[in-house]
């Protein structure tokens, strides 16, 4: 039963880390039908945001207050990342093929990875992601169970920014024009809204979250490199995917049950095809199975088809 | 089957048999019933007209008789077998189609279009492609020589190496008939074919289609040029709201007054109250 | 005085193929203008046109002199131009508030709270069901959110595209009442109808027309009066 | 040059937008422009003639007076190129210039040399430690090609009839494509000898310069013709060149290793290039085919390695390995296909990556021991097909061929089955319903086109011609590890189709190669490879999405609402078929 | 007019030209740089190895130290009329661009020697490239052992294949007994499915068992990835004494961070691959009492290694030494040894191949890593194994062992 609740703990933290990335995918989809294939990333690069403010201004530091400014840094530079990604390569190829997209995505994907790689300062190897007081060190121990404090931290920014988010898309004005754009983009260009800047919004927000989920997963295994994105990245896409694309809680659930479906195969798949060595094949093998047979996801509504 | 250039004719051809039957036809989305218990029956060598103004069910009814849609209720038959609701069944059993919006394949020249009709009653498969044995040089030449035969038919043989994209409006819309004659139909349904189209090019529509039905297959059409359906049709279909609201002779629909008031529209001062209120067509 | 839309020599396209070849015309303060046709005639091509979503191939647009032909459609509306689409197009996930108050979206101004009332005073039903989901109303309800939500951002000319589309009767009417409302409360309206006589009926001024080009124009009586519409409507030789 | 002023109708998509800059140049259609030229040519070359570098160990030996080298070669080609598209523009040869526009051709030519002396002249001064280090020849070359360039920038087109529709005799035609192919196996030939990335890189710059300059003159239309025209003669020619190549390298394997490479790589991208560029589907995983064929090879062969003892003759496990990655791609495909072509992608991926893993942990502990796991199966002996020993040297006219240079001609020969496959399936009816479909599915599927049984047709076919080259690569490689058959590669695969050309057997050959060539010859680059790469994908699908030798339908495709482009691909397309009958 | 005398001009002058180039002269292959004197036969010793890409810095590495061996051989004129040069090549790491380094330097007629290559699986590809041309291939780091032992543990597949670093076997066994004399008589092994750990984990399993041992769980990571807290979680509960993990050092960092702030604070032991700085930098604080084995003596220990780790200093290369410095520069001088037998009497480099693969396999010197010499199957004879435990933030020798 420990065994099975500490697994629950891991599959939630991971799966938090998921959700959180999984948005990006979620809301940009929602908008333009694009799969940001960069997305991975664009979480990639928030890691590294948060680590260059930390040893730019605070090396050394390990107080808990440099953390929101890591997190600001980390935000910064991924929404940056995303909102010029958007206006020099998916804007000119909107109404192309969906193929050019595709793999413009593929592209940037790797011309990012390699400008990280090779311009950030010993970036060729792993990176040792700064201590902060509280939320790393000793695990919390309770009733049994370990409870990494980075994890702690990990599901608070989903929680946090889930209810924000919910927030901003229900309650503001911006986001009730997102979801206008989302469900009718020319109905709503009559409405007075700005569909580029939309466009632009979502990609931001999808950044902010994932630059989240960069100091999250930074904080989490004190390390972080270039190609952390790529696996990062697919597997969040698969929880958005999971959870019906489009759809913000989707992402959120979708990201939970991969992260929670991931430590169990781990730990209860028994026999030769259990273990860690196949979790991965057991998470995409979940993937396909979705997109066969609910292709619009757990919470998503399928789509009319309107011959 | 051969297609003639017999000169168009006004007058109906001897009625054969029914071809198509379409029996109860109900189709719900949700709590929206689109479609309400539709009969129509379709005989050889007849022109029928399906006329109703927007949003009356007309596309929705034509998707369950093309097998987009599967009926929530009733059936539909082609010569005595039930459709299957599969596009390309259909379309195998004998009955072709036209689009709305002009849906050709735009980069294809015209006789490529044409030749892509005919892919449902040819077989040779990638050995015989890549073998290219005398087999597949017949077929080849056959459905070549057919394609071409059908761009002469419908009055486009001189634009058989012509994109598709390149051509004039009204050329479309005949590439997109001789398209589905390619695939050798008993019943052709056209979905506004003169939408769009000058009071010239309408009246060579109409010239084509009575050619088509002469060489022996039956039409159905569905239009909003009304001067255009009431000349071509043997009977129309007129549906409001998802139900056959009158069915004749064009004469007979053209003078109900429950049609006029459906088209020309009954003011909100009439307070004459047809109809139930609960049909309602969303988009 | 100049009319408040003029349409001159419009040609719009889509790729080779010409939907609107070519007309002009223009739509005075307080009038209302219908344009009526059939299906393809390139009524809905003009409104889309008009309000942005489309550009012209050539041609101009002016509304209340400026010309708007290049400005893009979230920028016109802030003119006070308002579009309600063919088909409705409300959000059909979001409230019937929110969606009214997205009618509202590019006002910059504090009383949309007023102009919800108003909409509410003008259509209560959706007063009466305001946390509805959109999607769940009826064709009849979706239209008058639709012409509500368009009527939030105090246009000064509404254009509607086939409000009765698919409606019943009894539905028919309340919305073509609205129509006479608005137009009493002083909106202009430019509308696009199928049901040509409950349109004639209440325009001071109607165009036909026929596969992109004006066929016909007249008072909405002489229109209505006219053989030549029961022609193009009945095919009455 | 009383035309001056109309000579720009003659429609080239871009001309429009580049017209009034080019207007504004000063001096425009002035009568000094064509003499200009030819002192520029004549500079140009005399400069090549003189040293160029004071030391001797730049780009080759660029120090010597009287002896031009390799880079120096080439800058007189150029200069001979652009003396002959000035000549044709006014003079001797004006009446071929009737049907070209020479003064584009110049105008690319001067601008190529301009950037190929400039590039020259920084290599010399950045190796050699400062300008001081250019001797006169350097600059007096440059100085022409300054001249050249600001003479192609004042002349103006002169109105020229299209080459389309140049009548020409067919010993004409034919010498054309002899001497073309002969360029090409020379030029591929001495190109892979260049030892040092600068001047290949030069080379490079001077053979897209004159291909751009060719391209611009309206030449490749009528080559494009010809080519139609003289199929069989063309093909005939290309797999002559490709059958003498390894007869140019005297015997070594250096190139002949990169060789076999590319030709398996351009084999796989074939194979992907039916499911993405005639069937539409984007497939993110295809290397897993390859990688299931190649399994296969590894765990038939007599490896001490191998897991299974079955060894049938090699003839037997082609076609196991080949049907088993066709039943992969049935398997994956059956429940897949139906999703939509995003999803497609990402299904595709996940299988790829499903494979690896698999691969990876069949060896006994994770699962069955199938594969070895991460330590794959090396040594995979060399094929032996009757007494004929891949390993072994041979010699053939006194030229010894290396083991490379075996499965170079091995590969060559699976290349030409997929090629076959590749057209002949695209000139067919099954071709025709992929193109339909690619079009436009719903109107497809309406028109009784089986558009599922067709798509998974087409990711069975890929799988089936992937696993086939797999099959011979376990052998060529000598080992088979799961750690080759990453997500990237796959990434490489399309990226050969995109930039190549999609749909096209020649595009993706020139994909291929471009991709597998270039970082071998450009070593000095090699960290900056993927960024480069990165960055090419993006700018390719901004500026030209069908890349670069794209079927005329991919390119509409891609430029949905370009008309012009329409009108002119029909054109060419109607004189083709004129031309065929 | 004009125009037809501008070309006769044009055509003279290239005619011209044309004349004067043929009598130019162009000389043959001015020796200007070298300092050896003009008459000095070149044979080379090529490096393949990953040079850009994420293990460059391991690569690089190996380039230098087969620089400096090669620099010090020519600067003591160690073998009389020829002068050595080092012919570097890029691998990536991966099979097919190593495939062709390989080709590439086997086509070159005056390499003799290689070494390289740092992974396993792209010398899988290299062996037969260079045994066909009898080219010695001298692997700093490969320790898989079926590349000397082929499938069955008895077979040598290549002639031409030497390693200077210890096979997986020797490292598992002696990490195997070092545990269990530490009295940890359990343990849990984990491996990153490469052909490294995979291996080392092996044959430490059978040593343990072997030596009375249980291995409570076995697991794998993903090397992808960097949260390992699903598989210390399903380790933890069956309480091993310590965890053996097979791969290198950025995956096995976090893994002994998270290990602890997991709960399972017991030590983390890995092969050579952990014995980095590197690793205590990623492990954190928690690192102390983490243990590794790696092969030799230390190089600080031996006069041999500080003199080599100084001349590295002192030749000021833009990269250091790195874990494979030091085998790399034995290698480069066990080429260097044999080089002075076989090309004694040789006319050209080419034909030497086979004598200096022949003279590799009796060569005997002390070496930075200790004595180099190799056994009938090309592996080192000396089987000098060490074993660090982290103590205060560094690596500290505890003991070294000869485990032949």
């Amino acid at each position: 039963m420990t065994d099975f609740l500490q697994q629950i703990v891991n599959g939630l933290t991971i799966g938090s880390l998921y959700a959180l990335i999984a948005v990006g995918y979620t809301v940009v989809y929602g908008i333009v039908q694009l799969i940001n294939f960069a997305h991975g990333e664009v979480f990639m690069i928030g890691a590294f945001g948060a680590l260059a403010t930390w040893t730019v201004l605070f090396k050394g530091q390990t107080g808990l207050w440099v953390l929101p400014v890591m997190v600001l840094g980390a935000v910064l530079v991924s929404v940056l990342t995303a909102v010029v990604m958007e206006r020099i390569a998916y804007r000119p190829l909107r109404g192309a093929p969906r193929l050019a997209p595709l793999i413009t995505a593929i592209g940037i994907s790797v011309f990012l990875q390699e400008a990280v790689r090779l311009f950030y300062p010993g970036a060729k190897s792993k990176l040792v992601f700064p201590e902060i007081d509280v939320v790393t060190g000793t695990a919390l121990s309770i009733g049994g169970l370990s409870i990494q404090r980075a994890a702690v931290f990990t599901v608070g920014a989903l929680v946090l920014s889930a209810a924000l988010l919910w927030y901003f898309v229900n309650r503001t004005r911006l986001g009730q024009g997102m979801q206008a754009v989302s469900q009718d983009p020319d109905t709503a260009q009559l409405m007075g809204i700005n569909v580029n800047r939309i466009i632009v919004i979502a990609f931001a927000v999808g950044a902010a979250l994932a630059a989240l989920a960069g100091v999250a997963q930074g904080l989490l295994n004190s390390n972080i490199d270039f190609r952390m994105g790529f696996l990062a990245g697919l597997k969040a896409f698969t929880a958005a995917v999971l959870g019906g694309i489009g759809n913000i809680q989707g992402a959120v659930v979708g990201g939970l049950t991969l992260g929670i479906a991931e430590s169990m195969a781990t730990q209860f798949i028994p026999g030769q095809f259990g273990g860690s060595a196949w979790k991965d094949v057991w998470a995409f093998v979940l993937l396909i199975l979705v997109l066969v047979f609910r292709p619009q996801g757990l919470l998503g509504a399928r789509v009319v088809d309107r011959a | 089957m051969t297609l003639t250039d017999t000169p168009p004719a006004r007058v109906p051809t001897a009625v054969g048999k029914p071809i198509l039957e379409a029996r109860g036809v109900t189709m719900r989305f949700g709590g929206l019933t689109a479609v309400k218990d539709v009969d129509m029956t379709v005989n050889e060598g007849e022109i029928v007209g399906l006329i109703g103004p927007n949003g009356a069910g007309k596309t929705t009814f034509f998707n369950c008789l093309t097998g987009l849609y599967k009926p929530t209720e009733g059936q539909v038959t082609l010569s005595g077998d039930v459709l299957p609701p599969k596009p390309r069944a259909v379309v195998v059993a004998g009955m072709a189609r036209t689009f709305q919006n002009i849906r050709l394949f735009a980069n294809m020249t015209a006789l490529e279009n044409v030749m892509v009709g005919r892919y449902c009653r040819t077989s040779s498969m990638a050995l015989t492609s890549i073998l290219r044995g005398p087999k597949f040089r017949r077929e080849e030449e056959a459905t070549r020589a057919r394609a071409q035969e059908l761009l002469d038919f419908v009055g486009l043989g001189g634009s058989t190496e012509s994109l598709a994209r390149n051509m004039p409006y009204g050329d479309q819309r005949r590439l997109e008939i001789a398209r589905a004659l390619a695939t050798d139909p008993k019943l052709i349904l056209l979905d506004e074919p003169t939408a769009g189209m000058n009071p010239q090019e309408t009246k060579q529509a109409s010239d084509l289609i009575f050619r088509i039905r002469d060489s022996g297959l039956a039409v159905v059409v569905i239009e909003h040029d009304m001067r255009f359906i009431f000349n071509l049709c043997d009977r129309v279909l007129c549906l409001v709201r998802g139900e056959v609201l009158v069915e004749g002779t064009p004469g007979e629909v053209q003078s109900d007054p429950r049609v006029i008031e459906a088209y020309i529209g009954g003011g909100d001062d009439d307070d004459e109250d047809e109809g139930p209120a609960t049909t309602k067509e969303t988009l | 005085m100049s009319p408040m839309l003029e349409v001159k020599d419009l040609v719009v396209a889509y790729g080779k193929i010409k939907a609107v070849k070519g007309i002009s015309f223009s739509v005075d303060e307080g009038e209302v203008v219908t344009l009526i046709g059939t299906n393809g005639a390139g009524k809905t091509t003009t409104l889309r046109t008009i309000s942005g979503l489309l550009r012209p191939l050539s041609g101009s647009i002016r509304f209340q002199g400026k010309r708007i032909d290049d400005t893009p459609a979230h920028e016109i509306v802030t003119l006070g131009l308002a579009h309600s689409p063919e088909g409705r197009r409300i959000f059909p996930r979001l409230s019937v508030e929110q969606n009214l108050l997205l009618g509202a979206f590019a006002r910059r101004d504090g009383d949309v709270r007023k102009d919800l009332q108003a909409a509410y005073e003008l259509f209560p039903i959706l007063g009466e069901r305001k946390a509805q989901a959109a999607g769940t109303f009826s064709g009849g309800e979706q239209q008058m959110l639709a012409m509500g939500r368009a009527m939030m951002s105090r246009p000064k000319l509404l254009m509607l595209d086939e409000p009765s589309m698919g409606l019943s009767p009894l539905m028919m009417k309340t919305v073509m009442s609205t129509v006479t409302t608005l137009q009493e409360q002083g909106t202009t309206i430019l509308l696009v109808e199928q049901n040509a006589q409950a349109a004639l009926k209440r325009a001071t001024k109607g165009y036909v027309l026929e596969v992109g080009k004006i066929v016909l124009s007249g008072s909405g009586p002489e229109l209505l009066a006219s053989d030549d519409v029961r022609k193009a409507y009945l095919g009455e030789d | 040059m009383s035309t001056s002023t109309t000579d720009l109708t003659h429609g080239h998509d871009d001309d429009a937008v580049k017209v009034p800059l080019l207007e504004r140049i000063p001096g425009r259609g002035s009568a000094a422009a064509w003499p200009l030229g030819l002192a520029g040519v004549l500079i140009l070359v005399g400069g090549t003639f003189l040293s160029w570098s004071y030391t001797s160990d730049v780009l080759g030996d660029l120090s010597v007076d009287f002896y031009p080298n390799g880079v120096q070669i080439c800058m007189i080609a150029l200069g001979v190129a652009a003396l002959l598209f000035l000549l044709a523009h006014r003079g001797p040869l004006h009446r071929f210039g009737e049907w070209l526009d020479t003064a584009a051709a110049v105008r690319v030519l001067g601008l190529g040399a301009v950037a190929y002396m400039v590039i020259t002249l920084g290599i010399i001064a950045y190796q050699s430690g400062g300008l001081v280090n250019i001797n006169p020849g350097g600059w007096i070359s440059l100085l022409g090609a300054l001249l050249l360039a600001a003479s192609g920038l004042m002349l103006v087109s002169r109105q020229h009839r299209d080459p389309l529709f140049a009548k020409t005799s067919s010993w004409l035609e034919i010498s054309t494509i002899v001497v073309l192919m002969a360029l090409v196996l020379f030029g591929a030939a001495y190109a892979l000898d260049i030892g040092d990335g600068g001047s290949f890189l030069l080379f490079l710059l001077f053979v897209s310069a004159v291909a751009l300059a060719l391209t611009r003159a309206g030449a490749f239309t009528w080559v494009g013709l010809i080519a139609q025209k003289n199929r069989p003669v063309l093909m005939l020619g290309a797999f002559a060149v490709a059958f003498l190549f390894p007869f140019t390298q005297g015997g070594s394997d250096e190139n002949m290793s990169i060789a076999t490479q590319v030709l398996i790589f351009a084999a796989t991208a074939l194979g992907l290039n039916i499911v993405v560029g005639l069937a539409g589907l984007l497939d993110l995983g295809y290397i897993a085919f390859l990688g299931a064929g190649a399994y296969v090879g590894a765990v038939l062969s007599a490896s001490a390695f191998a897991t299974i003892d079955w060894k049938p003759p090699f003839i037997v496990v082609v076609l196991v390995g080949a049907l088993f990655s066709a039943m992969l791609g049935l398997i994956i495909g059956s429940p897949t296909l139906r999703v939509s072509g995003d999803y497609l992608a990402i299904v595709t991926l996940a299988f790829g990556e499903i494979f690896r893993f698999t691969m990876g942990n069949l060896d006994g502990s994770n699962g069955p021991d199938i594969t070895n796991g991460p330590n794959g199966i090396p040594a995979i002996p060399d094929l032996a097909i009757g007494s004929f020993d891949f390993g072994q040297p041979h010699t053939i006219a006194g030229i010894t061929l290396g083991r490379f240079a075996n499965y170079y001609f091995l590969l060559l020969l699976i290349a030409a089955i997929i090629i076959l496959v590749f057209t002949r399936l695209n000139n067919s009816r099954i071709g025709r319903g992929w193109v339909a479909i690619r079009e436009d599915e719903k109107a497809a599927e309406a028109m009784g086109v089986n558009v599922f049984g067709l798509k998974l047709f087409a990711f069975a076919g890929g799988a089936f011609l992937a696993g086939m080259a797999g099959t011979v690569k376990a052998h060529h490689d000598v080992s088979v590890t799961p750690d080759q058959y990453i997500f990237l590669e796959s990434a490489f695969l399309l990226a050969a189709i995109v930039l190549g050309g999609m749909g096209t057997v020649a595009g993706v050959i020139v994909g291929a190669t471009i991709l597998k060539l270039l970082p071998e010859k450009l070593r000095f680059i090699a960290d900056y490879r993927l960024l480069i790469f990165g960055l090419v994908l993006v700018l390719m699908m901004r500026f030209r999405p069908e890349g670069l030798i794209a079927s005329h339908r991919r390119k509409l495709e891609f430029h949905e609402d370009d008309e012009e482009l329409a009108q002119r691909i029909e054109a060419v397309h109607l004189e083709e078929t004129e031309v065929k009958a | 007019m004009a125009q037809r005398s501008v070309m006769t001009v044009g055509a003279s002058l290239l005619v011209a030209s044309l004349a004067l180039a043929g009598c130019g002269t162009r000389g043959e292959n001015e020796d200007t740089g070298s300092t050896t004197g003009g008459d000095a036969k070149v044979a080379k010793i090529g490096v393949i190895a990953p040079l850009s890409g994420d293990l460059s810095a391991l690569g690089k590495g190996i380039q230098h130290s087969v620089e400096l061996a090669v620099k010090q051989a020519n600067e003591s004129k160690a073998i009389e009329g020829w002068t050595l040069e080092v012919e570097a090549v890029d691998d990536e790491g991966k099979a097919d661009v190593g495939k062709n380094g390989a080709t590439k330097l086997a086509s070159d007629d005056e390499v003799v020697g290689v070494v390289g290559n740092l992974n396993s699986s792209v010398s899988q590809q290299t062996q037969p490239v260079f045994a066909a041309a009898n080219i010695t291939q001298i692997s700093p780091a490969n320790t898989g052992p079926s590349l000397t032992r082929g499938a069955d543990g008895n077979a040598r597949p290549y002639k031409t294949f030497f390693r200077t670093c210890t096979t997986d076997i020797a490292q598992g066994g002696f990490a195997a007994k070092f545990l269990i004399e530490q009295g940890i008589k359990t343990v849990a092994t984990i491996h990153d499915k490469k052909t490294y750990g995979q291996g080392l984990v092996q044959y430490f399993t059978e040593a343990y068992k072997a030596a009375g041992g249980t291995v409570v769980a076995a697991e794998t990571i993903n090397p992808d990835e960097s949260n390992y807290a699903p598989v210390v979680s399903k380790v933890a509960p069956s309480k091993p004494g310590a965890v053996y993990y097979g791969g290198e050092y950025p995956q096995a960092g976090p893994l002994s961070k998270q290990m602890k702030a997991g709960g399972l604070n017991v030590p983390l032991m890995g092969g050579d691959g952990i014995f980095d700085p590197k690793y205590i930098e990623l492990a954190g604080s928690t690192s102390n009492g983490d243990l590794a084995t790696s092969v030799g003596e230390p190089t600080e220990n031996s006069d041999a290694g500080k003199k080599f780790l100084a001349d590295y200093e002192a030749a000021k290369y833009a990269e250091p030494a790195a874990a494979y410095g030091g085998y790399s520069y034995d290698a480069a001088n066990a080429i260097i040894e044999a080089l002075k037998v076989s090309l004694k009497d040789a006319d050209d480099a080419k034909s030497a191949r086979q004598a200096t693969v022949d003279a590799v396999g009796k060569v005997s010197f002390d070496g930075v890593t200790g004595k180099v010499s190799f056994d009938e199957f090309g592996d080192t004879l000396v089987k000098v194994i060490t074993g660090y435990k982290v103590e205060g933030g560094k690596w500290v020798s505890v003991k070294s062992e000869n485990v032949s």
